[in-house]
């Protein structure tokens, strides 16, 4: 009941934005989807306009199809249709009694252009058809479009909604809408001061806009209210600010920890100068390429959770790549840890020429799961799923690391093998397994953290080269063959490089940091977390 | 005094490689200018600089290798005193245009004439002078490396700490110079140079010069770099390389040490690479990225470290290597690279090993070729250029598992071998031995 | 304490710790020029830690350490202070292995240490004779172009006596000098040191009370960290504490 | 029956030949010492018998087993262990764990530190979580000992075991090999310079010269002037 | 000889091959159709491939060779700027022909090459005036943001001039720069967020290059950056970058390129269709710098014949005033200058990775000299007769390489 009074308020609202309305209620509304096919895009608006003004259920899919880029024009008979690819083909469905209309190829229909300007104005559209609407994310959707646009046109229809709303997100997000609203109308002065204060009191960079809108277009009488609650709402930002930076200096950080992590083990625990290391971690992002491609293939309901299936399947398949290596190259040069170089640099150039010539040289697309997309708010941070599940991540394997070398056997035989080869085989240590396993480890945590990089990074052939040189910095400022000195030492360097680049710009801010990494050493030669003791001072 | 130095300079081995070099540095300009262009002999004009820029770089590898090889400091960051050699000559050789650059500025180069400088920094004053920018060819890497060199040896950074603080250094540089605001060109560089000394720089001739200059001054840096090593001091810096603390329980200086041999091969490569930038024609920041660091660290590994030949061989073969196979015709040329290796490595530790070069380099293609089939359809070798980096890797990889000591050591085992073949054989590198690990140095931090 | 004056080594209330562990804790010894000064004590009483404060490897939290009566070696660097004239052989035989035996004593012998001297150094007639000669004592002659790599242990422990013959330094520290000897070698090695004893200080640790006894010097006994008997050998061993730790029964 | 035997077997550094045909026989339940002057190749005798250099002719057995090229972590398994002259600590685990690096080669029951060993070397008890590396040089010594008997040994091979260690230690440790012998049924192949050591607790002596065995037999012929001279500079 | 050689010089390994590879992959499949249609002068061209493996100097090293030893008539290649400014020499001493396929920060024009991409007045300008347009969503505040070398450097100073010119104030513009290979964008984004919460509508100018593209746009998609809010303009990404993006969340976002693989002509489908023939994939993207190449080797081809010999001279005479048809449907013509005209595209991405084409001018004639730029304006090139010609041209004193007049 009170949903379509609603409704009707919506209609009239809509009719008051269409600048043709009596047209549009008098055509058909079959006419007027065909409208949407028509012309530039200043016609399609208007035919867009016309079809809100009707109010019709129908309409906010076929808009949000529009602004998706699957509606189109059938170039025969210039009918508009739903189309969905399906292999070749689309398939066509009448978006006015969902009607099957038949298959076509894409040379027989032709998109219904969209541009940012229409883009921005459908979403306002079905904003103000979907307050309304029983899904709680459309309704937010709609709340946040109608804040972007608001329009004092709104206010009877937001009112309404807002009285009817139980979500608090949603409702703070509408009254915060409702507050700018008000402030552009023709409301009371008072009115207007409690609603600068409601969109103060929000605090956030959103608020701020709105405000610094408002305040150019407010009466003289107000300015003083909107500029403190400018300002209040700017130092809130600013203590914000720093905590955020923070924030980001410790998701870099955890990028770094990921990238040097499995360096610490075959370079610090083996002492191995291993130059293919960026390759292992490249390796493992391409592994996280092909198993999501398998699943996007062969099972793609499970899509969601390629991530899951590339963990492992990178770590393994790494591990191996790792052990081959040693097997067949590395445990030629024990005690020759120099030579390792020029081995290792040779096997990446021949590992990353494998890659071009397999995958090709351009980047392969690695699609973020849904739950690793966009962001969330906690008071003035802005946190993003994806680097929250990066930190996440690169804490588990750094403890999980830990317990395999503190707690295990294994870890103890590795330490042992790498500080003296032939006693620890004089000692009964399978020597050429431990060393095969060590290495394999180092490369598989490689190819673990590919998977995280192959989120936030490019998956090309070169991906591992740019990390190979910050892998070492954070390995040797920490202490090489220490693995809390690998953990500290990245996150110094990331929340330095982080605090650095708002004042400095990204480029001298590393300057900078290299600099200090240099001078650094200077004071502490053997690193933060230096192995202490006679046998090191030697 | 000076005198016993340069006799002591002059062992056998050295006589050899400098009057080889004297040879080339006179025998190559008569064969390219007075030999017309058909004879047999002739070596052709495009020749010449390519040479000339391996000799640059011979002289480069020469350089590391007497602060690695000999002292045991493993520089990642060698190359940035090259490029600053040669930014000291790029600057001196903008200078030189004067008013025939684009914008025809006499005093301002062309980059800052559209970067919209008023005026001439600081820094650029005096580099038309001949005389003052050969001098901070010198000037600037020696500098650099002397406070650089300082600070670190006298906190006793050293292995790894001293090699990462370097590849730091050159990162820094890299990124500084790659900075428009810096005044040296930003990514482009220096380039477009037409005088040097009053000469036109691209004239035959002054590339005939310019590659008799590079073999000279490779000569001499393989004097001053085998009288230090023939001195006691250079057996002091064998010492500082294996035991470093030993030495200073003997009363030596550690940090005088290896400040001596760091600047010096800082100045030796300063020279290098203000040769290189007339030759090559541009010099830009790309020269301080760190992977051309480590591979000069590879040029050297690959020639023989700690020999005074090994890295001029090493860093000849490399990068003829690299040009033979990047370039598009020369599969006939790379086979011959191919077998030449593969025999030296059949020389050095027996016909197998060879065998596996040869396989390999036989199975690379092959498989490219077989992936090309089951993909398109066609089977058909790759081009050199697909697979060179292979050939590089491989290079790189069966050095150091077959000829541990370079292309040099080589020879030594040669001998060895000739007397007791088998003991040697089992003693190279047996697995067994090395799983039972023969393990000189067990530091995990070395 | 006793006077400085006139002492070769002067030690006094030198403690130092790691980890909280006191490794020495207030030593005070003193060694006068041309004295000869045997050192024993149990494992781990601090010897060679002593030996590494006075050679400026490890420096002291506390307490004072001077040379010659006067030079506060705890603020001087290793290379100075062997510039000074001290000379030490270390427990674990450490020798430049990938250099000849002769190259190794060319490096030892004594000379100017500076780079530029260094450079510059020709090998004299008399140079060659003292490392001959030094070579003939410690019966390495005939190896002298072997690499110091392809030495026996014994061998590297002579070798390193060798170099610190070569280094003809005022004050000698001899770290367990005959570990690893034949008894025989043992009564030659103590021979040389009393020899160069004459006219050098020398303090030389070891366990060997045979050894001890043959260089028939003054004894210190050290245990965690101070001294716990001093005398004469006879005097030392006959302390029931110093059987009780130390000799056994 | 032998529980150790070596025959014949030549061991080379590259070029240079450090053992010329050198035979010897442990038997079990004894202590067997080699003795001779510096560098005669007594450890390059005992590299050869645990693997950790390889012989270039001759044949060693031990027990039932012929060992040939078998790599010293095989070797440690079939009850081989070694005190390696130098000591050779893992400088930075701690004495615990280099304790239990041994565990390698036992089975999971035995994976404990026999008591014993804190008996014999009070010191190790004490110092259990500090470096190996900071160990002073006797201390090492016998932590080098302890990590090997903690792999419960068949044979026990020892490179010059009392050296750097104080007067009171040796004498421990003189008794604690007797009691291996006896109570534990081990066999002991020794390297010894220290000749009253020798002659306290050896049951069979080898003496070595240039790379080769001179004189073999019971300890009580350490007084021959035959062996003597072998042992003279 | 019985054939003609042709030099490719584009990176096949490191840091430029992920661009390059694909330009010499369209240059022996032109090669290859030309001699299908019986080669050229009647002789059968012939490709030789060699790889300066991203290493400059190797550039000019490769381009020696080509030209002194293997004897090519023309070279195809080079990407950035650097490695064109270190071919430039060996070009003019060894007087050859380089054609250059890439768009580039202009402020050059040189006997020798003939730089068949965009020049900054085909690219960065129309698509500055597109977002200031109306339909470009009236932008009013701007972001340059850049990775910090030349092309980036100069487009800003050109595009901040000119915006200065259209009465932008100056704190309404905000330039950043970024080291190559940047990764970590978090700061940056959320700096272009703050910049455009001012309260005017904002757009963002990228001339970021290469690789640090894809960790900046997934984090633009991240932190929510939406095309309808804050539009971000790229002129290094193309269709081939896009293929290794989710551009789910990046729809709307623009690029403005003389070509999209999107463009619907018949040439295009044409040329697509041959292209995946050749290379045997049918998901292989087409792109800009292609196009760039495809136009260079088509007027090389016509001038040839042209002139009859592949003689460099004879060559760059005809060459100028030469036109063949681009793939937009339009004509490319070389200009005096050897410039192209070359129509300007400005598109949308979408969902599936490609760009929508939300604009088209018609041919705009690639300005050498920034007329924005005080200093270069009345600076023209000419190479209409390449011995005499010349390339910085002041039309107002009518002489060759002076000092600009201001
Ligand atoms: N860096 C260090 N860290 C921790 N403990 C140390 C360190 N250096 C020495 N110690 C300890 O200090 C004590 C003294 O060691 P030192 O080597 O001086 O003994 P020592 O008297 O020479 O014994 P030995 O006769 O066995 O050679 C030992 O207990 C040793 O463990
Ligand atoms: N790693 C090695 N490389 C080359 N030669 C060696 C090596 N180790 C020992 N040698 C040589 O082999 C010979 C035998 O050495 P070995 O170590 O077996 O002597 P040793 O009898 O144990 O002497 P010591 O009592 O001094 O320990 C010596 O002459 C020595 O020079
Ligand atoms: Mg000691
Ligand atoms: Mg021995």
């Amino acid at each position: 009941m009170t949903n379509r009074i609603l409704r009707l308020i919506a209609v009239l609202f809509a009719l008051a934005l269409s600048p043709l309305p009596a047209l549009a209620q008098g055509t058909d509304f079959t006419a007027m989807v065909q409208a949407l096919g028509q012309g530039g895009f200043p016609d399609r608006e208007a035919a867009m306009n016309a079809l809100v003004a009707t109010g019709d259920e129908r309409v906010p899919p076929i808009l949000q199809a529009m602004s998706d880029g699957t509606l189109f024009v059938r170039k025969s008979d210039q009918r508009v249709l739903f189309a969905a690819k399906s292999g070749s083909e689309f398939k066509l469905t009448d978006p006015v009694d969902s009607s099957n209309a038949g298959t076509a190829t894409s040379k027989d229909i032709e998109k219904v252009k969209v541009n940012n300007g229409l883009r921005g104005k459908i979403r306002t559209a079905i904003g103000t058809m979907t307050l309304l609407s029983p899904d709680r994310a459309s309704r937010l959707s709609a709340a946040q479009s109608i804040l972007k646009n608001a329009d004092p046109a709104m206010l009877p229809l937001l009112d309404s909604a807002l009285a009817a709303e139980t979500d608090p997100a949603i409702k703070s997000t509408m009254d915060l809408a409702r507050a700018v609203i008000v402030l552009k109308s023709d409301a009371t002065l008072d009115d207007k001061r409690a609603a600068v204060d409601t969109i103060a009191a929000h605090g956030d960079l959103d608020a701020q806009t709105v405000l610094v809108n408002a305040l150019a277009a407010a009466p003289d009488e107000l300015k003083p209210t909107i500029q403190t609650g400018i300002d209040a709402i700017g130092r809130n930002l600013q203590i914000w600010q720093v905590a955020q930076n923070l924030l980001y200096g410790v998701s870099l950080s955890s990028v770094l920890l990921l990238a040097a992590i499995g360096l610490s083990i075959t370079f610090g625990v083996m002492g191995i100068i291993n130059m293919a290391h960026g390759e292992m971690v490249m390796l493992g992002a391409y592994t996280t390429f092909v198993v999501q491609e398998l699943i996007r293939n062969f099972a793609p309901g499970l899509m969601d959770y390629s991530l899951a299936f590339a963990v492992p399947a990178a770590f393994l398949f790494t591990a191996l790549v790792g052990i081959a290596i040693e097997r067949g190259i590395i445990r030629w040069l024990y005690g020759r840890p120099l030579e390792t170089l020029l081995a290792t640099w040779g096997l990446s150039l021949a590992l990353q020429q494998m890659v071009r010539t397999l995958f090709g040289p351009t980047n392969q697309m690695v699609s973020p799961p849904s739950w690793m997309t966009g962001a969330f708010d906690v008071g003035g941070l802005s946190i993003t799923w994806n680097r929250l599940w990066i930190v996440v991540f690169a804490i588990a394997v750094f403890v999980i690391l830990q317990l395999v070398l503190n707690r295990t056997a294994l870890g103890l035989q590795m330490r042992a093998v790498t500080q003296n080869r032939r006693m620890a085989s004089s000692m009964g240590i399978r020597t050429p397994f431990v060393d095969a396993m060590t290495f394999g480890l180092g490369s598989g945590i490689a190819g673990m953290a590919g998977v995280a990089l192959s989120q936030i990074d490019n998956v090309s052939p070169n991906l591992g080269q740019g990390y190979i040189i910050d892998s070492f910095m954070v390995v040797v400022f920490g202490g090489v063959g220490n693995l809390w000195g690998t953990l500290i030492g990245a996150l110094m360097l990331g929340v330095g490089n982080k605090l650095l680049e708002p004042q400095f710009g990204a480029v001298l801010g590393k300057i900078i940091i290299l600099v200090l990494i240099i001078l650094f050493i200077q004071w502490r030669p053997r690193g933060l977390f230096a192995l202490k003791g006679r046998s090191i001072e030697q | 005094m000076i005198t016993q130095l340069i006799l002591r300079a002059l062992d056998k081995k050295a006589v050899w490689l400098v009057a080889v070099l004297a040879v080339i540095a006179i025998g190559v300009p008569m064969l390219n200018l007075g030999l017309p262009a058909d004879h047999p002999l002739h070596i052709p004009n495009y020749a010449v600089p390519l040479f000339g820029k391996y000799l640059n770089y011979a002289m480069l590898a020469l350089a590391l290798d007497l602060v690695w090889g000999y002292c045991g400091i493993l520089s990642l960051g060698h190359a940035a005193f090259f490029a600053l050699g040669a930014y000291a000559m790029g600057m001196y050789l903008m200078r030189q245009i004067g008013a025939r650059g684009v914008y025809a500025n006499p005093t301002l180069p062309d980059f800052m004439v559209f970067l919209n400088y008023k005026e001439l920094p600081w820094f650029w004053n005096g580099f038309d002078m001949w005389w003052f920018a050969f001098a901070m060819v010198l000037i600037v890497p020696g500098l650099l490396a002397f406070v650089f060199g300082f600070l670190a040896f006298r906190s006793r950074v050293t292995g790894v700490y001293l090699s990462i603080i370097t590849q730091a250094m050159t990162y820094a540089l890299l990124l500084a110079f790659f900075r428009n605001d810096l005044g040296f060109g930003g990514n482009n560089g220096l380039t477009d140079f037409k005088d040097i000394l009053g000469v036109n720089v691209q004239a035959a001739t002054t590339r005939a010069a310019l590659f008799a200059a590079s073999a000279f001054a490779l000569a001499l840096a393989v004097l001053v770099c085998s009288a230090i090593v023939n001195s006691k001091l250079g057996k002091v810096m064998v010492a500082v390389r294996d035991a470093e603390s030993r030495t200073r329980f003997l009363g030596y200086r550690v940090d005088n040490v290896k400040l001596f041999a760091f600047v010096v091969s800082a100045v030796l490569a300063g020279i290098a690479g203000a040769l290189y930038a007339p030759q090559v024609g541009i010099i830009n920041p790309s020269e301080f990225e760190p992977g051309n660091s480590i591979e000069v660290v590879i040029w050297t590994a690959v020639g023989g470290r700690g020999t005074i030949v090994g890295p001029i061989i090493g860093a000849i073969v490399v990068n003829l290597t690299k040009s033979i196979f990047t370039s598009g015709s020369s599969y006939v040329a790379a086979g011959v690279v191919i077998l030449i290796f593969s025999a030296i490595v059949a020389v050095a530790s027996g016909w197998t090993k060879g065998l596996i070069v040869i396989a390999a380099s036989v199975a690379i293609p092959v498989l490219y070729g077989l992936y090309q089939l089951i993909l398109y359809g066609n089977f058909k070798l790759p081009a050199l250029s697909d697979v060179w980096l292979y050939a590089l890797g491989g290079l790189f990889i069966f050095t150091t598992l077959f000829l541990p000591k370079g292309i040099v050591g080589l020879i030594a085992q040669w001998r060895t071998m000739t007397t007791k073949r088998e003991q040697h054989d089992r003693n190279a590198t047996s697995p067994v031995d090395v799983e039972a690990g023969v393990d000189p140095e067990p530091n995990p931090a070395e | 304490m006793a006077d400085k004056t006139g002492t070769m080594l002067y030690l006094d209330g030198v403690s130092v710790s790691f980890d909280g562990f006191k490794a020495i804790n207030k030593l005070s010894i003193i060694v006068h020029p041309a004295e000869m000064l045997a050192i024993i004590g149990p494992n781990g009483a601090g010897k060679t830690t002593m030996m590494d404060i006075i050679t400026g490897k490890t420096r002291p939290d506390d307490g004072e350490v001077l040379f010659d009566g006067r030079t506060d070696l705890t603020k001087l660097d290793e290379a100075a202070i062997a510039n000074l004239g001290i000379g030490r052989k270390f427990q674990k035989p450490t020798v430049f292995e990938s250099q000849t035996i002769w190259d190794n004593l060319v490096m030892a012998l004594r000379k100017p240490r500076g780079v530029f001297s260094a450079l510059f150094y020709s090998m004299s007639a008399d140079d060659e004779a003292r490392i001959t000669e030094i070579l003939d004592t410690v019966r390495l002659l005939n190896r002298k172009d072997d690499l110091a790599a392809n030495l026996s242990h014994g061998q590297k422990q002579w070798l390193e006596i060798g170099m610190l013959l070569a280094q003809d330094p005022k004050l000698l520290l001899v770290d367990e000098p005959v570990a690893g000897m034949t008894d025989s070698e043992t009564v030659e090695t103590a021979k040389l040191l009393k020899d160069i004893a004459k006219t050098r200080s020398v303090v030389v640790v070891e366990h060997d009370m045979s050894f001890v006894r043959d260089l028939g010097s003054r004894v210190t006994c050290l245990a965690e960290g101070s001294v716990l008997a001093e005398g004469t050998l006879d005097q030392v061993s006959a302390n029931p504490v110093v059987i009780e730790r130390y000799l056994g029964r | 029956m032998t529980a150790l035997s070596v025959q014949a077997i030549d061991l080379h550094y590259g070029a240079a030949q450090a053992l010329k045909s050198v035979s010897l026989e442990c038997k079990p339940n004894r202590i067997t010492a080699v003795l001779g002057r510096n560098g005669v190749g007594k450890s390059s005798t005992l590299r050869a018998i645990t693997g950790v250099h390889n012989i270039t002719a001759g044949d060693i057995t031990f027990g039932t087993e012929i060992l040939r090229k078998a790599p010293p972590y095989k070797r440690a398994r079939m009850g081989l262990a070694y005190v390696p002259q130098g000591r050779e600590i893992f400088p930075l685990l701690t004495v615990r764990e280099n304790l239990q690096t041994g565990f390698a080669s036992v089975a999971r029951a035995d994976k404990n530190i026999p008591p014993y060993i804190f008996e014999l070397f009070p010191v190790l008890k004490s110092m259990l979580n500090r470096r190996g590396g900071d160990l002073s040089g006797g201390q090492q010594q016998q932590l080098a000992i302890g990590r090997a008997l903690v792999t419960r040994p068949k044979v026990l091979v020892l490179d010059e075991p009392t050296e750097g260690i104080q007067p009171s230690i040796i004498k421990d440790i003189g008794r604690a090999l007797q009691f291996l012998r006896d109570e534990k049924g081990m066999t002991i192949l020794l390297v010894e310079q220290f000749l009253d050591f020798c002659r306290e607790i050896a049951d069979d002596i080898y003496v070595m010269d240039r790379g080769e065995i001179q004189h073999a037999g019971p300890a009580s012929d350490l007084d021959l002037p035959e062996v003597r001279r072998h042992l003279m500079v | 000889d019985d054939t003609i050689k042709v030099g490719v010089l584009h990176s096949l390994s490191g840091t430029m091959a992920i661009s390059e590879t694909t330009l010499k992959d369209t240059m022996l499949f032109l090669i290859d159709e030309q001699n299908k249609k019986g080669g050229l002068l009647g002789k059968q061209l012939e490709a030789v491939v060699v790889d300066p493996a991203s290493d400059w100097p190797l550039f000019a090293e490769k381009a020696r060779e080509l030209i002194a030893v293997d004897g090519v008539a023309a070279v195809f290649g080079c990407w950035t700027s650097s490695s064109r400014k270190s071919v430039l020499p060996v070009f003019k001493e060894l007087n050859s022909i380089l054609f250059y396929p890439v768009q580039y920060e202009g402020e050059e024009s040189e006997k020798n090459v003939i730089y068949t991409g965009a020049a900054p007045n085909q690219q960065a300008i129309p698509a500055v005036d597109y977002l200031m347009s109306e339909e470009g969503g009236s932008v009013k505040r701007w972001v340059l943001e850049a990775t910090d070398y030349v092309y980036p450097r100069t487009t800003n100073k050109i595009l901040e001039q000119y915006l200065l010119d259209k009465g932008v104030a100056a704190e309404d513009i905000k330039i950043n720069y970024t080291p190559f290979g940047f990764a970590d964008w978090q700061t940056e984004v959320a700096a272009i967020k703050e910049f455009g919460s001012a309260g005017k509508k904002t757009a963002v100018v990228s001339t970021i290059n290469g690789d640090a593209n894809t960790p900046f746009y997934k984090e633009l998609a991240n932190q929510g950056v939406s095309a309808e809010d804050i539009p971000v303009v790229a002129f290094s990404v193309g269709e081939e970058e896009l293929a290794g993006l989710d551009t789910t969340n990046l729809v709307g976002h623009l690029a403005a390129w003389n070509y999209f693989q999107s463009v619907d002509t018949p040439e295009n489908a044409a040329f697509i269709g041959a292209w995946h023939t050749y290379i045997g994939n049918d998901t292989r993207t087409t792109n800009d710098p292609m196009e760039a190449a495809y136009l260079g080797f088509n007027l090389w081809v016509a001038a040839v014949e042209k002139a009859g010999t592949t003689d460099t001279d004879a060559v760059l005479k005809a060459i100028v005033g030469l036109s063949v048809p681009n793939l937009t449907g339009g004509t490319a013509t070389v200009l005096p200058n050897h410039h192209l005209t070359k129509p300007v595209l400005i598109g949308e991405i979408q969902a599936d990775g490609q760009f929508e084409i939300v604009k088209q001018t018609v041919e705009v004639p690639g300005d050498a000299w920034s007329d924005v730029l005080p200093e270069d304006k009345g600076i023209e090139a000419d190479w209409t007769d390449p011995l005499t010609g010349c390339g910085h041209l002041d039309t107002a004193t009518k002489t060759c390489g002076a000092a600009p007049a201001s």
